[in-house]
């Protein structure tokens, strides 16, 4: 039992550091590749190639002078950060990062822990992250605070309907609410992107939703309003909602891979590695390269598009991407139905 | 409203079409030409390492130019502190004493010659009222400064070593450099100037 | 006070919002108090004047050609318009002709100003419709008009560029060359820059229908240049009272139909292709002159004499020491000169009583005019549409405050 | 008044770092050897991150435009991230003329950010009013705020705004990290009735 | 319809003001017409409304200062006929002490802002406007900085040697 406990005490600090280090490079990653798509180099002076960039701005940020205005709630204007970076990182307990490994005849699954309802924790955890933002930006007392605030919990509220619609037509063909199981259910490339395309595709744009990534980074969009929630936050606090945002973008591209991309499994590389353990590791780091394959999208898509206006984001959201989800749970019975897949 | 010449030309096409109506085209289209920019070749100048070229005629850092002799030019004639519409050029002129014609190329000369960098516009209106060609422009930048009083250059920092001459025959036109070649073959006999 | 009847009606509770002085989408500095209903806007009150500097104030006390300097910085976007605009006005008071291939190279700056001009406002918009890399890409050009400037008159973007009957010297080869560069490369990236954004359906919900203003209000309120033009009123000062030998050349005035953001963006397009026209046009007309030197015009009380003359020459070193004394005769009257600026009728309002400095100067500026109009436009939009109405506008501090 | 105040200080930061690092035995009283290496990291990852906030009124803003593209790119020195709200910005950039009208608001950002800040007064107008000598216009932000360091040009060239950025750099290295709590530099804010 | 000529213009007004016409001058391409303030607003109606002319777009106004005249605050107001491209300028006058003229926003609402400016310049008043304050300047200036007695300087400058430039506060009235 001991041995359980701490292999899964590794795998959690694991987890949560391999998050933070994604995270952190994110920034530096985002930077670079903004710069490389704008003609540009991008931070180069801070350590090769501006490796150092992310130790940089931490640093920077530890020590820089806290502001906590006279006019705030001193509570929530510290309580606002806190929860989204806690719940940024608490996503990361449910998703399967590997097949798992054999130690002294015990199978242990490379996996915080599985629930059997992942993917209702996972919604349930975003949808508690937009409180940090809105309980800061509310806490602020300042107009482009609040604006922001509104901003973001009315489009979290209306992305996650169609999010979740779109999910449901995915449980329906996998029959579990487990995040593992969806994951092994991939396994021989069976992607359930080729049988769910419109799923994914609105899944993916509610995701772009979700993380307050462009075209949907209005809440914090800064020709209109300055930093949106953050502008009265300095120093870490400022951090960790900078952070909270890489991190759920590592998170969602983590489950946008595994729930429609096939998650660690990778189709023909049992035929030339036949070692359990040494499969799951390729198995991981394959889920990795997916996962920064998505991170880059993110930023691609970030660096090429301009962003939606307020009532255009709530109509795609609710008056295309919702219908559009509901159809596609229709579509999805229908061909269940007629495949005789329906018990 | 009628319209008022025969040349104009409507633009605007507001319509959308159905496959612009559906965004992904157009939106994996930009994603192409993003895509593209990242592996083009990089338009950055690494400033501090690489240093672009500026023109011959670019207006930097002024210089107060010595004749062939090493003596001053300049005549403290005020022309070019009347000229400068910043007003950022202070001179107190002085006579020249006997003794110094080395120095000084006139019988007048400028005692202090102060140019206020803070102030400068770099309009180069002092280099054209020059009639001594004393003051030039150049094409190097002024540096910058932690003090406002740093920054008011005097003789020191504005007129070029004996030694370090800089050229700006870049800046004249043929004209004069021809003019100048020919007098100067003329009377010196040497080609020494710069 | 103005009256808010909008407040006293309906009882409803409206927020402020103070858009500015620091904002960053108030691409220099002005300031809206806004009054807003959610993110509609209610009303607004502009306040500006955050960077007057006293143009017409300096202008008196200034010698002819010191104003010039002073010029650059009002649109500071397209500062060889106005500096040149300016010379031409004081070339009208003194009634000096110009040879032609001393117009058609103003005509070549002056359309490069337009082109730098046009490449930065709407680069800004897609800025503040939050698309980055189009403003970058767009940059690179907008770099290589620098350096034509540079190499013609050493700087950058206050350009100080000509003098009173001329240029101070004349183009040479590497100019030239890059001009010619320019106008064979820039129209590939323009339209690369294009595909970014002007058939992109965010980019088109965004701009059409955003601070529209109907041809008759416009009118009233004096636009002029592409922001009129969007609103489909054909008025270009080069075609109606042509300046600089604009007659001769053929070129098209583009125009739009609701006066919105996306047509205010998109005439400023096609202007550049039209500009880009005129300037291949004035580099064929040049080569076909039998005048291949002159750069200024025969104005000896005005324009500087050549450098060795006053080296050597007594009689220039007068004229010299006259001109730059400013000394020299200038006739009495009052004169009015428009340009098309970068923003419209950029406008040089001169009395001058004889002596060495102008008595009054005026400046028509197109911005100070039409931003007032700001407030109608935003009336009833939406928080983001204020800031691309103000972006697309292209309203320059420097210019609206003087 | 102000210049004197910026000599006073100047020698400050130079003794407080210079001495600190390169002389000073490390000792059981003072800053011993962690507190300085502790200085030098964090002056060296302050150095390498300066948010800046572009306070943009006119020309030099277009050039600043011109730095941050990508000829240029300031972001080689990790400065791209603009931040337009005082509260995270690093380094004040003023590019413009600052009138009289305008000059209570620059104050205003100036108190708002916060500790450790810096200020870069780029170009004539900002430095000194340039050719405004006219009764709206203030002759220099010095006046007004506390200055680190001087660009001079109207407008100055990237190349010099990048210089601008470096002696800034140089600065930040520099300065000993009790500079911001010791009365020279509570002094120098006083002079210009600053909290 | 015909291009009028400008002359026709000028006849109409005369026809139609003429008591009001003060001078009729040639200052290069610009008509320049002298009227009394007191026409103002019905002079600028009539040009507005009359199908012949069509005087639709206010160019620009401002305010002149000259101190030796009998009446040394003007306003210029030049305006622009679009649909027959002409361009005609008119001048008022008035005293200091009947330092007024008459609002043109509701005719042209360019106008607004121009009369706003040539009071924050020189302190001319216009009757209805909704909001004569200062546009350019800080409120709590208390001068009007366009007007010619007033020196161009910020007078608190310490960094200059005023001896070269001949720029002596006390003389500055003298070389002015």
């Amino acid at each position: 039992m001991s041995t359980y406990l701490l292999i899964k005490i590794i795998i959690i600090v694991s987890v949560f550091l391999i998050s933070l280090v994604v995270a952190m490079y994110s920034t530096y990653a985002e930077r670079k590749v903004a710069a490389f798509m704008q003609d540009r180099l991008g931070p180069n002076r801070a350590g090769p190639f501006g490796i150092l960039q992310p130790m940089a701005d931490g640093v920077k940020m530890f020590m820089k002078e806290e502001i906590i205005p006279n006019v705030s709630n001193k509570f929530l204007f510290i309580l606002g950060p806190s929860l989204a970076m806690m719940t940024a990182c608490m996503t990361s307990a449910v998703i399967p990062w590997g097949k798992g490994l054999t130690i002294g005849g015990n199978f242990y699954p490379i996996q915080a822990t599985d629930v059997n309802i992942g993917i209702l924790y996972i919604f349930g955890v975003v949808s508690i992250g937009v409180y940090g933002i809105m309980i800061g930006g509310w806490a602020s007392n300042n107009k482009y605070s609040l604006l922001g605030a509104l901003r973001a919990s009315s489009q979290m509220i209306s992305y996650e309907i169609a999010m979740g619609l779109s999910i449901i037509a995915l449980i329906m063909m996998t029959g579990t609410l487990s995040v593992r199981e969806i994951a092994e259910q991939q396994a021989g490339g069976h992607w359930n992107v080729f049988y769910q395309p419109f799923g994914f595709l609105i899944f993916i744009i509610c995701a772009f939703a979700e993380t307050n990534r462009a075209p949907f980074d209005l809440p914090e969009c800064e020709t209109e309003l300055v930093g949106g929630y953050h502008t009265e936050y300095s120093s870490m606090k400022l951090g960790f909602y900078l952070f909270a945002e890489y991190i759920n973008m590592f998170i969602s591209s983590a489950v946008i891979s595994t729930l429609y991309f096939g998650g660690y499994n990778m189709p023909f590389i049992g035929r030339f590695v036949t070692d359990p353990n040494w499969l799951s590791m390729i198995g991981t780091m394959f889920l990795f390269g997916k996962i920064f394959f998505f991170i880059f999208l993110f930023m691609w898509i970030r660096w090429t598009l301009p962003r939606f206006r307020y009532d255009q984001l709530m109509n795609l959201g609710w008056k295309i991407l919702l219908p559009l989800a509901i159809a596609n749970i229709f579509v999805t019975g229908m061909v269940m139905w007629w495949m005789g897949k329906l018990s | 409203m009628q319209s008022l010449t025969n040349r104009s030309k409507q633009v605007v096409k507001q319509e959308l079409t159905f496959a612009e109506k559906i965004y992904l085209p157009a939106i994996l289209n930009g994603m192409k030409i993003t895509l593209r920019h990242f592996f083009k070749k990089k338009a950055t100048i690494s400033y501090p390492e690489v240093k672009r070229d500026f023109a011959p005629v670019y207006r930097g850092q002024h210089v107060l130019k010595r004749d062939e002799n090493g003596a001053e030019r300049c005549t403290a004639c005020g022309l070019c502190a009347l000229s400068c519409p910043a007003e950022a050029i202070t001179m107190v002129a002085a006579e020249r004493n006997k003794g110094e014609e080395k120095l000084y190329r006139e019988e007048k000369y400028a005692s202090t010659y102060e140019i206020n960098m803070l102030r400068c516009i770099f309009c180069g209106l002092c280099e054209e009222a020059c009639p001594k060609e004393a003051i030039f422009l150049t094409d190097r930048i002024v540096a910058t400064s932690l003090n406002r009083s740093e920054m008011i250059y005097g003789k020191d920092k504005l007129v070029e070593g004996v030694n370090e001459r800089i050229d700006i025959s870049d800046r004249q036109t043929s004209e004069v450099i021809e003019f100048k070649r020919i007098r100067i073959f003329s009377i010196t006999n040497c080609n020494c100037w710069n | 006070m103005e009256s808010k009847p909008a407040i006293q009606e309906d009882n409803k509770q409206y927020t402020t919002l103070n858009l500015g002085p620091t904002h960053p989408a108030t691409h220099g500095i002005f300031q809206n108090v806004l009054t807003m209903d959610g993110e509609i806007i209610v009303d607004s009150e502009p306040t500006i004047g955050y960077i007057h500097r006293a143009f017409e104030k300096l202008a008196e006390h200034k010698p002819f050609y010191q104003v010039t300097p002073l010029t650059d910085r009002l649109n500071y976007c397209s500062s060889p318009i106005n500096n040149m605009g300016w010379h031409m006005t004081v070339e009208k008071l003194i009634g000096a002709e110009l040879p032609k291939r001393v117009e058609y190279m103003r005509v070549i700056i002056m359309e490069l100003a337009r082109i730098a001009d046009h490449l930065v406002c709407n680069s800004v918009i897609g800025v503040d419709t939050g698309a980055m890399t189009g403003f970058l890409y767009v940059f690179q050009w907008r770099e290589d008009i620098y350096e034509i400037y540079e190499e013609i008159c050493g700087a950058r973007l206050t350009t100080n560029i000509g003098r009173i009957g001329g240029f101070e010297r004349d183009f040479n080869e590497t100019a030239w060359r890059k001009i010619k560069k320019l106008v064979t490369d820039l129209p590939a990236g323009l339209k690369e820059f294009e595909k970014l954004l002007v058939r992109n359906r965010i980019f088109m919900d965004r701009t059409i229908g955003c601070g529209p203003i109907s041809a008759e209000r416009a009118l009233n309120y004096s636009f002029s240049g592409p922001n009129l033009r969007a609103a489909g009123v054909d008025y270009d000062v080069r075609v109606m009272n042509p300046y600089s030998s604009y007659q001769d050349f053929e070129f098209e005035i583009p125009i739009g139909k609701n006066g919105d953001t996306y047509d205010r963006f998109m005439v400023r397009e096609e202007e550049m292709y039209q500009s880009m026209s005129i300037i291949r046009q004035a580099m064929e007309k040049i080569e076909k002159l039998q005048d291949k030197t002159s750069f200024h015009a025969d104005i000896p009380s005005f324009y500087l004499p050549p450098k060795e003359d006053v080296y050597n020459n007594m009689e220039a070193l007068i004229y010299h020491f006259k001109i730059v004394m400013g000394e020299t005769d200038v006739l009495k009257g009052e004169v009015y000169h428009c340009v098309e600026g970068g923003n419209g009728e950029l406008g040089f309002y001169l009395i001058s009583d004889g002596g060495r400095q102008p008595f009054r100067l005026h400046f028509r500026r197109p911005c100070y005019i039409y931003y007032q109009a700001y407030r109608e436009m935003i009336k009833g939009a939406f928080l983001s549409d204020a800031i691309l109405t103000m972006s697309s506008m292209n309203v320059i501090a420097g210019e609206l405050d003087a | 008044m102000g210049i004197v105040f910026r000599k006073e200080e100047m020698k400050d930061i130079q003794s407080a770092s210079n001495v600190n690092i390169v002389q000073a035995p490390a000792g059981f009283e003072g800053p011993g050897f962690f507190a300085t290496k502790l200085d030098h990291v964090v002056g060296l990852a302050r150095k390498n991150s300066i948010w800046p906030l572009p306070f943009a009124t006119s020309c030099c803003g277009i050039e600043f435009m011109a730095t941050m593209a990508s000829t240029y790119d300031l972001a080689r020195f990790g400065s791209e991230r603009l931040s337009f709200s005082p509260r995270q910005a690093d380094l004040l950039m003023v590019m413009g003329t600052i009138a009289k009208k305008m000059g209570p608001v620059l104050r205003q950002v100036y108190e708002q950010m916060a500790e450790p800040r810096w200020v870069l007064s780029v170009g004539a107008c900002a430095s000194s009013g340039g050719i405004f000598d006219s009764y709206s216009v203030l002759q220099g932000i010095d006046h007004i705020i506390p200055v680190d360091v001087y660009v001079p040009g109207c407008p100055p060239r990237p190349e010099q705004i990048l210089e601008g950025v470096m002696s800034i750099q140089t600065l930040i290295q520099n300065e000993s990290l009790r500079r911001r709590n010791s009365p020279e530099y509570k002094q120098l804010l006083a002079s210009y009735g600053i909290e | 319809m015909d291009k009028p000529t400008i002359d026709q213009v000028a006849e109409a007004i005369n026809e139609k003001f003429g008591d009001a016409i003060l001078s009729k001058e040639q200052q290069y391409d610009f008509t320049v017409i002298t009227i009394d303030k007191s026409i103002l607003v019905s002079l600028f109606r009539f040009l507005y409304d009359d199908e012949r002319f069509q005087f639709r777009y206010l160019t620009t106004a401002c305010g002149v200062h000259t101190p030796d005249q009998p009446k040394p605050f003007t306003m210029m107001y030049q305006l622009h006929s679009l649909v027959f491209n002409l361009r005609i300028r008119f001048k008022a006058s008035t005293t200091l002490n009947d330092l007024q003229f008459d609002s043109l926003i509701p005719i042209f609402s360019s106008a607004n802002w121009m009369e706003r400016e040539a009071f924050d310049f020189y302190g001319i008043r216009f009757k209805g406007h909704p909001k004569m304050t200062r546009i350019l300047n800080v409120e709590d200036m208390d001068y009007h900085p366009m007007r010619k007695e007033y020196p161009v300087e910020d007078l608190t400058r310490y960094d200059k040697d005023d001896t070269m430039f001949g720029r002596d506060k006390a003389n500055f009235k003298k070389l002015n």
